[in-house]
């Protein structure tokens, strides 16, 4: 029940936000999210850690003459996307306190209802449940991301929407084809499709199927051009959305519904992927490196980012998985983290060209040292967040293959050079005429900014709290995989 | 059966209340004619009877068909709400013709005998001629309603050839028979070859009908020209009867010669779903664009059809019911604009999202709808149509394809809601809409949704 | 094998183990988050004395471990990270090592702090500069003190972090930002080696930590020299090379000079920078395994010194010589390491902590009193003035050429020594580097402090000695560069009277048991060592004689700015035009590629390939629509013409 | 008199097959060549009866009066048409003051 709770919530919110005009819409949102979390906090106290079964759940029938239920629950690595949801969506919606949105009841409404989206991909066990929220997850931040942008968002967001859905169409494709597989009556429940035994050669096209969805959606090189433009063109909590949450729902989905499907498609295919993956590290860090705008730079430092976890998922072994578990919690505060922090630095200064920036560290030091933070979170120093996941993974590629962990490992130095040519174009140096007059961050900037970093140290020093959560779902898939 | 006389003689009284005065009385009495013909449909189900000597059956799925496309007539009526207010003189007689172009198309789901079929297509088609051209003093709609009529009846004749060789095969025009027939043939070489011309000019007339390419020639230029009002109608009831009765045919009568016509329906469906959506894509006008992509519709019915299994009636019937609701709701939002506008282009729909929400949001959904977007019907639809085809592993390469264009009609259709919702407003006057119409347009944008959060509703009457 | 490592479950010791990093850490938390609004007095006492604390502590640990047997133990505090067999502890190992390391790094470190309270006092951010100091000294507690290798890589990108920060501590000028961000990033290639190494130790000993590791490894079966403990030693060599400023990863370390003097003389002479030693010390089973590594380690370290000692013979910032004198110095210990030399080369860590942090903060010493100026050049007869800071900076010169007593002939001599007996030609460069450091010290010292004032009359009239917090720690490191020589008295003065030695053994029993050869003591006869010792001493004093005649005597002015030099000198006074190199064959293909891949290849061709399938759409659609002419006799046509197609297909094909 | 069937059964029922598709092709072919929507509407007409002579033929072979049946279906059909036919075309002339279909071309692409 907790997990339909969990679900529901947000969509009812955003029904009740729609009905406020003005302002007042987005403390009614806030308060909303909140809830959510507190809700998800409750389900985390009703959760046995100890278990890698899927729990809390609920099975209703949806459409019953062909097997497809209403099928949602959680095991570990779920819940741990449900709280990393939970806890991002509140902080990005106070990230917006200053910003005076056109129709803030439309705004808030479809991030709620993203959220609903969102927890979906991460609660369902069914295929087609799944499919319906990761869609369901996709026009909000369509609109959000079309209607709030800035000038160039048209042509660049019908990319990416269109871009996204070819690819889920695909995914759909691939799950009828499992469903029609299931033996009796066909079922479309996650189980019944682990329990599937295809021929090597259609797991083979229908990892490809899935795997471009997820790809896309990810991204992983090279399917990742619509990202960049389109972090550039939404709006802050757009880009923070697009990049904390959704695009996890990518790696969730290879972790759910490739992996333990198709674990002879991906024995075929796993080298090519991790090929391609760490083509994207390489590829993403260099780019990073001359990007002028910030959060072009920080778009492209993601697609590295997020081929290391992919990297790192597709070794099936346990170091890379929880690595990639853990890392797409630290990456979800982290860029979030940073984005926020590109947002506060454009509402000052109505610039995010990192050449027309600098010194801004002279006159607020709070901001510089959150900053500095998240930053040595988004490079993976040890003790901050991002080190766990990139150890983790790192160590896990290199079980794979020693070649494929030292290139991908460059991704350390790239990160550092890029990150910190940033920072230091940012923020040292002497002031520019657009930063001579910067504050410092007010109370509600702290008070997003605030968790993230506790959660960049919780992360870092204390990652069992985390990983010991999801090692038994882990676990659970590996044997399925190996099966 | 009921419905067929019931539809006739509302049809006819309609006539005569055009005589009253008041034109206000019509709108509501045809509706309530639609509703009572709705409902005495309704008691026919589980009920099978066959009628005339066996020339029409009653089954579920005559009813089911009957029902949507009884649905879709009294959705749309609505929407006319301008003709009675500009006062237009034959009102009663469009009412009627809409009535009686029914009635043809409940026979087209029914039919057991050739014979049915053909009257039911030509008082479905004869009906529509006149409507394309009702707005008399426009060239476009006499340039619809003139290649509409030439276009159709040609293949009216074409379509009558191929029964005649059906016929000469078998010696009858029960669709049974036809596929008892079967097994008496290809003894003589002759005889079968006949019946196969039969069959293949039989599919190619029915495929004009549903405007499937490469005989789609006349759809965007006769919906383009034709009154956005029966545009609609046309779209919605004339296809939605056209892929019932082609698949009764199919399944009825030529099931054992699946072999002789499967390879030119396939390529009849590729090409069909190529054409509406890359035509579709470069399209300005945004009526011309649904035009395309009610043939690119088409298109993805037809994959129901190749399939030919057990889940194709279901996937038509499914697809048929979603595509309805948002294409109705789709012309209808366009038809409002276009009065206020006077014009059907993408640009007329510019900052609709701001002076009238309402409309916007039901066309959003419409799209997101016919897109194929979950939480919508149109989902269900691809879904259902997608998992009748993959039965045979072998047809994946035609899901591939649809796959593919069904992402390129993302792109057409989502440039009207780019147009409402990202573009400012060209003229910041609202929209005018009756509370009724505005009414008509929540109902099928809720049924449109609820369709996508529970297609159960419709998709297990078969 | 007796097991020497065993975990304690005495929490008092376990909390004053945690003690000795976390207190540091509250200074940082303590001064950072109150940067300004605390009193610069109150700063300085919460910097200075968590790290005074932390010295205690540790000498407190230090008897409590002698008296109880040496008895290396593992405090284990919680579970880090653990994955499947990935299991990383947040604990500490007390060893030995440990303890010498600890009490170096606290020590010096108080020393340090001390003197910057004085040194810094002017500074804006000084709550900042004490914090970071405080982050750093945190860090590199962890580095040494961690159980694994996984705590080992946390303190050592943190100490990384740390030198970053502190180097680019006045932000506001770019040069020096680019100086921090290039010690950063140097160091991150060196990190990736490590941990490469890192991950090779756990997938061949299946663990991250020392006791499991190193006794794995003495068990190891793929004998001397296999490919994998190459590769391991290796990588956590390259990880050395970008910590210890190796070849060819040692640019960093002079531009690093862009921090505060303490800070250079901290991180970047007495502590950090032999974070690399440490490791290779701590890992010497397994470079005991690898004798190929070991050469190349020697190889690398001998050139790492000559190359350096030539650069710093024609440098003309007193802080540029002692940087390059500095990479030299390691260079030594490399070479020491190369040879097996392993307490030698510890040895060589800790004298030259003493003498180089002494000379760094008499440099920082003579830069406060000349307000900030660097250059030896306008410097000179400094002697009167900052008689303090001379005697003690002559005391470190002293200790550094290696003139007996001072600290560093001692373990400069052992090293060599160890050299002579591995490699003829690698002792004689290691003479040569000898010679050459007595060259450009006595250089610089008399520049400095001999002859005439040859600054602006501004900066004469505000020479004055540094403050007692400043002096104080010259005098303290000053006593110890003298004495700390006889913590190793060679054999020749008396056999066993080498302490340190002595004390360390038991840290290379693994090695013993893995490969007994590579750890046997040294046999030189007496005489030959003290012909070697003879001659290590002459080279330096004649090389003292040499730069007492060109710089006192005929009172040479090395050549300003912009004047034409000597190729060779104009060469090494360019640093061999590495930077330049490094600029020519990385940072600009880099930068071009960055370029290429984003406005070509992701632009152009990935991007170009998704734009292409929608244009591709595009000019279908618009190619199409002629079909759709609009003559219905056209249409007529391509239907009729359609039906027969499909008729004869049917028909007539297949 | 004779009995109509007999008659039209002294000529084999190939012949009638090869005669109206004659005439269907005649038909056609008229439609695709002519521009008179007058005289393209005839052509399909022509279409028709030759399905109408081809399914009374087969009806009398057969002795099924069902075809016979269909045909004046289709009479009363194609009457229909020619009704609603010259309907639009006459409305069509009215605004054109021509019946050639090619000038109708607004509509396109």
């Amino acid at each position: 029940m907790i997990t339909a709770l969990l679900l529901f919530w947000p969509a009812l919110a955003a029904l009740l936000v729609l009905l406020i005009k003005g302002q007042g819409a987005k403390k009614v949102a806030f308060v909303a999210a909140l809830v959510e979390f507190a809700l998800s906090l409750f389900a985390l106290s009703a959760f046995d850690t100890q278990s890698g079964a899927t729990q809390l759940a609920l099975s209703l029938p949806w459409i019953e003459s062909a097997g497809i239920s209403f099928s949602i629950g959680m095991d570990g690595i779920s819940l741990l996307m449900v709280l990393l949801t939970t806890f991002l969506v509140p902080l990005i919606i106070l990230s917006s306190y200053k910003h005076a949105y056109k129709n803030p009841n439309a705004f808030y409404a479809l991030i709620l209802f993203m959220q609903t989206g969102l927890i979906g991909v991460f609660v369902a066990m069914d295929a087609f449940l799944f499919y319906f929220m990761w869609e369901v997850a996709l026009i909000p931040i369509y609109f959000i991301a079309a209607v709030w942008g800035s000038a160039n968002r048209i042509r660049v967001t019908i990319k990416f929407f269109v871009y996204t859905i070819l690819g889920s169409l695909f995914m759909l494709a691939a799950f009828v084809y499992l469903y029609l597989q299931t033996p009796g009556t066909h079922s479309s429940d996650v189980n019944a499709f682990y329990q599937l035994s295809l021929s090597s050669e259609s797991q083979s096209w229908i990892f490809w199927f899935l795997f471009v969805a997820f790809a896309i959606k990810m991204p992983v090189f090279p399917f990742h051009t619509w990202q960049p433009d389109t972090y550039t063109e939404s709006p802050a909590q757009g880009t923070m959305l697009l990049s904390g949450i959704m695009l996890k729902m990518g790696i969730y989905g290879v972790l759910r519904w490739l992996l333990p499907v198709v674990p002879y498609g991906v024995s075929q295919w796993d080298e090519v992927v991790l090929v391609l993956a760490i083509i994207g590290i390489v590829y993403g860090s260099i780019i990073a490196i001359r990007q002028r705008d910030l959060k072009r730079l920080v778009a492209y430092s993601s697609i590295a980012h997020v081929g290391l976890i992919a990297a790192g998922i597709f070794t099936l072994n346990e170091q890379g998985l929880q690595g990639g578990v853990i890392q797409m919690l630290s990456h979800g505060v982290n860029v979030v983290g940073l984005f926020f922090i590109i947002d506060i630095i454009f509402s000052r200064t109505n610039t995010r060209e990192i050449t027309s920036l600098g010194g801004i560290t002279q006159n607020a030091k709070l901001l510089s040292i959150f900053f500095m933070v998240l930053l040595l979170g988004a490079i993976g120093l040890p003790l901050t967040n991002g080190f766990v996941g990139e150890f983790l993974l790192l160590s896990g590629v290199f079980q794979y293959n020693a070649w494929f962990g030292g290139v991908a490992g460059l991704t350390i130095i790239l990160a550092a050079v890029y990150m910190l040519r940033m920072f230091q174009g940012v923020m040292f140096g002497t002031k520019s005429e657009l930063t001579a007059s910067f504050t410092d961050l007010t109370l509600n900037e702290k008070a997003v900014l605030i968790p993230l970093v506790v959660m960049v140290f919780w992360i870092g020093l204390f990652p069992n709290t985390f990983l010991s959560i999801s090692e038994p779902a882990v676990n659970n898939l590996l044997s399925i995989i190996n099966r | 059966m009921t419905s067929i006389i019931l539809l006739s003689v509302f049809g006819i009284i309609n006539l005569f209340a055009g005589f009253a005065k008041n034109k206000q009385v019509l709108l509501p009495l045809v509706l309530v004619f639609l509703a009572v013909v709705f409902g005495v449909n309704l008691l026919d189900w589980n009920d099978t009877q066959t009628y005339f000597s066996n020339m029409l059956t009653v089954d579920n799925y005559a009813v089911a068909f009957t029902g949507i496309m009884t649905l879709t007539t009294l959705l749309l009526l609505p929407f006319s709400q301008r003709y009675i207010d500009k006062g237009d003189s034959n009102l009663a007689e469009y009412y009627s013709l809409l009535l009686f172009s029914l009635v043809g198309a409940v026979m087209m789901v029914g039919y057991e005998n050739l014979i049915m079929l053909f009257i039911g297509v030509e008082i479905l088609s004869i009906a529509m001629y006149v409507l394309a051209g009702s707005d008399k003093s426009s060239l476009r709609s006499n340039e619809a309603a003139l290649k509409y009529f030439l276009m159709g009846s040609f293949f009216t004749g074409i379509m009558l050839f191929g029964i005649a060789m059906i016929y000469g095969a078998t010696g009858t025009f029960n669709i049974t028979e036809i596929g008892a027939a079967q097994a008496g043939l290809g003894a003589d070489g002759v005889m079968d070859s006949m019946f196969v011309l039969g069959i293949l000019v039989l599919v190619i007339g029915i495929s004009f009908k549903i405007s499937a390419a490469p005989f789609h020639f006349w759809a965007p230029d006769v919906y383009d020209g034709t009154p956005t009002f029966f545009t609609a109608f046309m779209s919605t009831v004339v296809k939605t009867a056209g892929v019932a009765a082609f698949y009764k045919l199919m399944a009825a009568a030529f099931a054992a010669s699946y072999a002789a016509w499967f390879p030119t329906l396939v390529a009849i469906t590729v090409l069909t779903l190529v054409v509406g959506n890359i035509g579709a894509v470069i399209q300005t006008s945004f009526k011309r664009m649904l035009a395309y992509s009610s043939i690119s519709h088409a298109g993805y019915m037809l994959m129901a059809l190749v399939a030919f299994n057990e889940s194709s009636d279901t996937s038509i019937l499914f697809y048929s019911a979603a595509y309805s609701a948002a294409t109705i709701a789709a012309f209808g939002v366009l038809k409002l604009v276009q009065d206020q506008q006077r014009s059907a282009d993408y640009e007329a729909f510019n900052g609709l999202g701001k002076t009238n929400p309402l409309l916007a949001f039901s066309m959003t959904v419409s799209m997101l709808s016919l897109g194929g977007i979950p939480l919508t019907a149109g989902f269900f639809g691809k879904f259902f149509v997608f998992s009748a085809l993959l039965q045979n592993p072998d047809m994946l390469w035609l899901v591939v394809l649809a796959v593919i264009l069904a992402a390129v009609g993302i792109y057409y259709y989502f440039r009207v809601v780019i147009a409402m919702y990202m573009q400012p407003a060209a003229n910041q006057k609202p929209v005018r809409v009756e509370s009724f119409t505005a009414f008509t347009l929540i109902v099928l944008t809720i049924l449109t949704i609820l369709l996508g959060i529970a297609p159960a509703l419709v998709s297990e009457l078969l | 094998m007796q097991e020497i490592v065993m975990p304690i479950n005495n929490q008092g010791m376990a909390l004053l183990c945690l003690l000795i990093p976390l207190l540091p850490l509250a200074g940082f938390l303590i001064n950072g988050l109150g940067n300004r609004s605390i009193a610069k007095g109150l700063v300085s006492f919460i910097g200075s004395g968590t790290v005074l604390a932390s010295f205690l502590i540790t000498v407190y640990l230090f008897i409590d471990f002698r008296a109880n047997g040496s008895r290396a133990y593992i405090v284990d505090y919680y579970d880090w990270i653990s994955v499947g067999g990935m299991q990383v502890g947040f604990s500490f190992l007390i060893d030995q090592l440990t303890l010498l390391m600890m009490l170096m790094v606290t020590g010096i470190g108080f020393l340090i702090h001390l003197y910057s309270a004085g040194y810094m006092s002017h500074d804006e951010n000084f709550g900042k500069f004490f914090a970071f100091i405080n982050l750093f000294m945190f860090s590199m507690l962890l580095l040494v003190m961690g159980s694994n290798y996984v705590m080992m890589f946390v303190g050592w990108e943190g100490v990384g972090l740390c030198s970053y920060l502190l180097i680019g501590f006045w932000n506001k000028n770019n040069s020096y930002n680019n100086a921090a961000k290039k010690a950063f990033v140097m160091n991150r290639i060196g990190d990736l080696g490590f941990l490469l190494g890192v991950f090779l130790i756990f997938v061949t000993f299946g663990s991250v930590s020392y006791p499991q590791v190193f006794a794995e490894a003495a068990q190891y079966t793929g004998g001397i020299d296999s490919t994998v403990m190459i590769a391991i030693t290796l990588l956590l060599f390259v990880g050395a090379m970008g910590k210890s400023a190796q070849i060819p990863l040692f640019t960093w370390l002079p531009d690093a000079m862009a921090g505060p003097t303490p800070v250079s003389a901290l991180i970047h002479a007495a502590t950090m920078v032999t974070a690399g030693i440490y490791m290779v010390l701590r890992s010497n089973v397994l470079y005991v395994l690898a004798p190929t590594t070991m050469e190349i380690i020697a190889v690398v370290g001998v050139v790492t010194a000559l190359v350096a000692a030539t650069i710093g013979l024609a440098q003309n910032d007193i802080k540029k010589v002692l940087a390059y004198s500095t990479v030299s110095q390691l260079g030594y210990m490399f070479l020491a390491l190369g040879v097996m030399a392993f307490s030698s080369s510890i040895f060589h860590v800790l004298t030259h902590a003493f003498f180089k942090a002494l000379l760094f903060l008499g440099a920082g010493s003579v830069i406060h009193a000349m307000s900030n100026e660097q250059d030896i050049r306008y410097m000179g007869g400094l002697r009167k003035y900052l008689p303090i800071t001379f005697v003690t900076f002559l005391i470190g010169t002293l200790a550094i050429a290696g003139i007996p007593p001072f600290a560093g002939f001692f373990s400069k001599d052992e090293l060599l020594a160890h050299v002579w007996e591995h490699s003829k030609l690698l002792w004689g460069l290691g003479v040569l580097t000898s010679f050459m450091t007595s060259f450009y010290m006595f250089r610089l010292v008399f520049l400095t402090f001999f002859g005439s004032f040859r600054g602006t009359e501004a900066q004469k009239s505000h020479l004055h000695e540094s403050p007692m917090s400043m002096t104080l720690p010259l005098i303290v490191l000053a006593i110890l560069s003298t004495v700390g020589g006889f913590l190793g008295i060679p054999p020749v003065f008396g056999e066993n009277m080498h302490v340190l030695q002595n004390y360390l053994a038991p840290i290379y029993q693994f090695a013993s048991v893995a490969n007994p050869a590579a750890v046997a003591p040294m046999h030189l006869d007496h005489a030959t060592e003290w012909l070697l010792m003879a001659v290590s001493v002459v080279a330096a004093l004649v090389a003292a004689g040499i730069a007492y005649t060109m710089y006192v005597s005929k009172k040479t002015v090395p050549a300003p700015e912009g004047e034409r030099l000597s190729p060779l000198h104009n060469l090494i006074y360019h640093k061999y035009y590495i930077d330049e190199v490094y600029d020519a064959i990385i940072v600009r293909p880099l930068m071009w590629l960055s370029s290429v891949f984003h406005r070509v290849l992701d632009v152009q061709v990935v991007d170009g390939i998704v734009n292409g399938f929608g244009k591709l759409t595009m000019y279908s659609g618009r190619t199409l629509r002629y079909v759709q002419s609009g003559a219905t006799g056209f249409y007529l046509m391509v239907m009729v013409l359609s039906i027969v197609l499909i008729l004869f297909l049917n028909f007539f094909i297949g | 008199m004779n009995n109509i069937p007999e008659v039209i059964r002294t000529i084999p029922l190939d012949y009638y097959l090869y005669f109206s598709a004659a005439l269907f092709v005649i038909g056609v072919i008229g439609v695709l060549t002519r521009r008179n929507a007058i005289v393209i509407f005839m052509c399909i007409e022509l279409m028709l009866n030759s399905v109408n002579l081809l399914l009374t033929a087969m009806a009398s072979y057969r002795g099924d009066t069902n075809a016979q049946v269909f045909v004046f279906f289709i009479m009363a059909v194609a009457a229909a048409e020619v009704t609603v036919g010259l309907a639009i075309i006459v409305m069509t002339y009215r605004n054109i003051r021509s019946t050639d279909v090619q000038l109708l071309n607004y509509l396109k692409w």
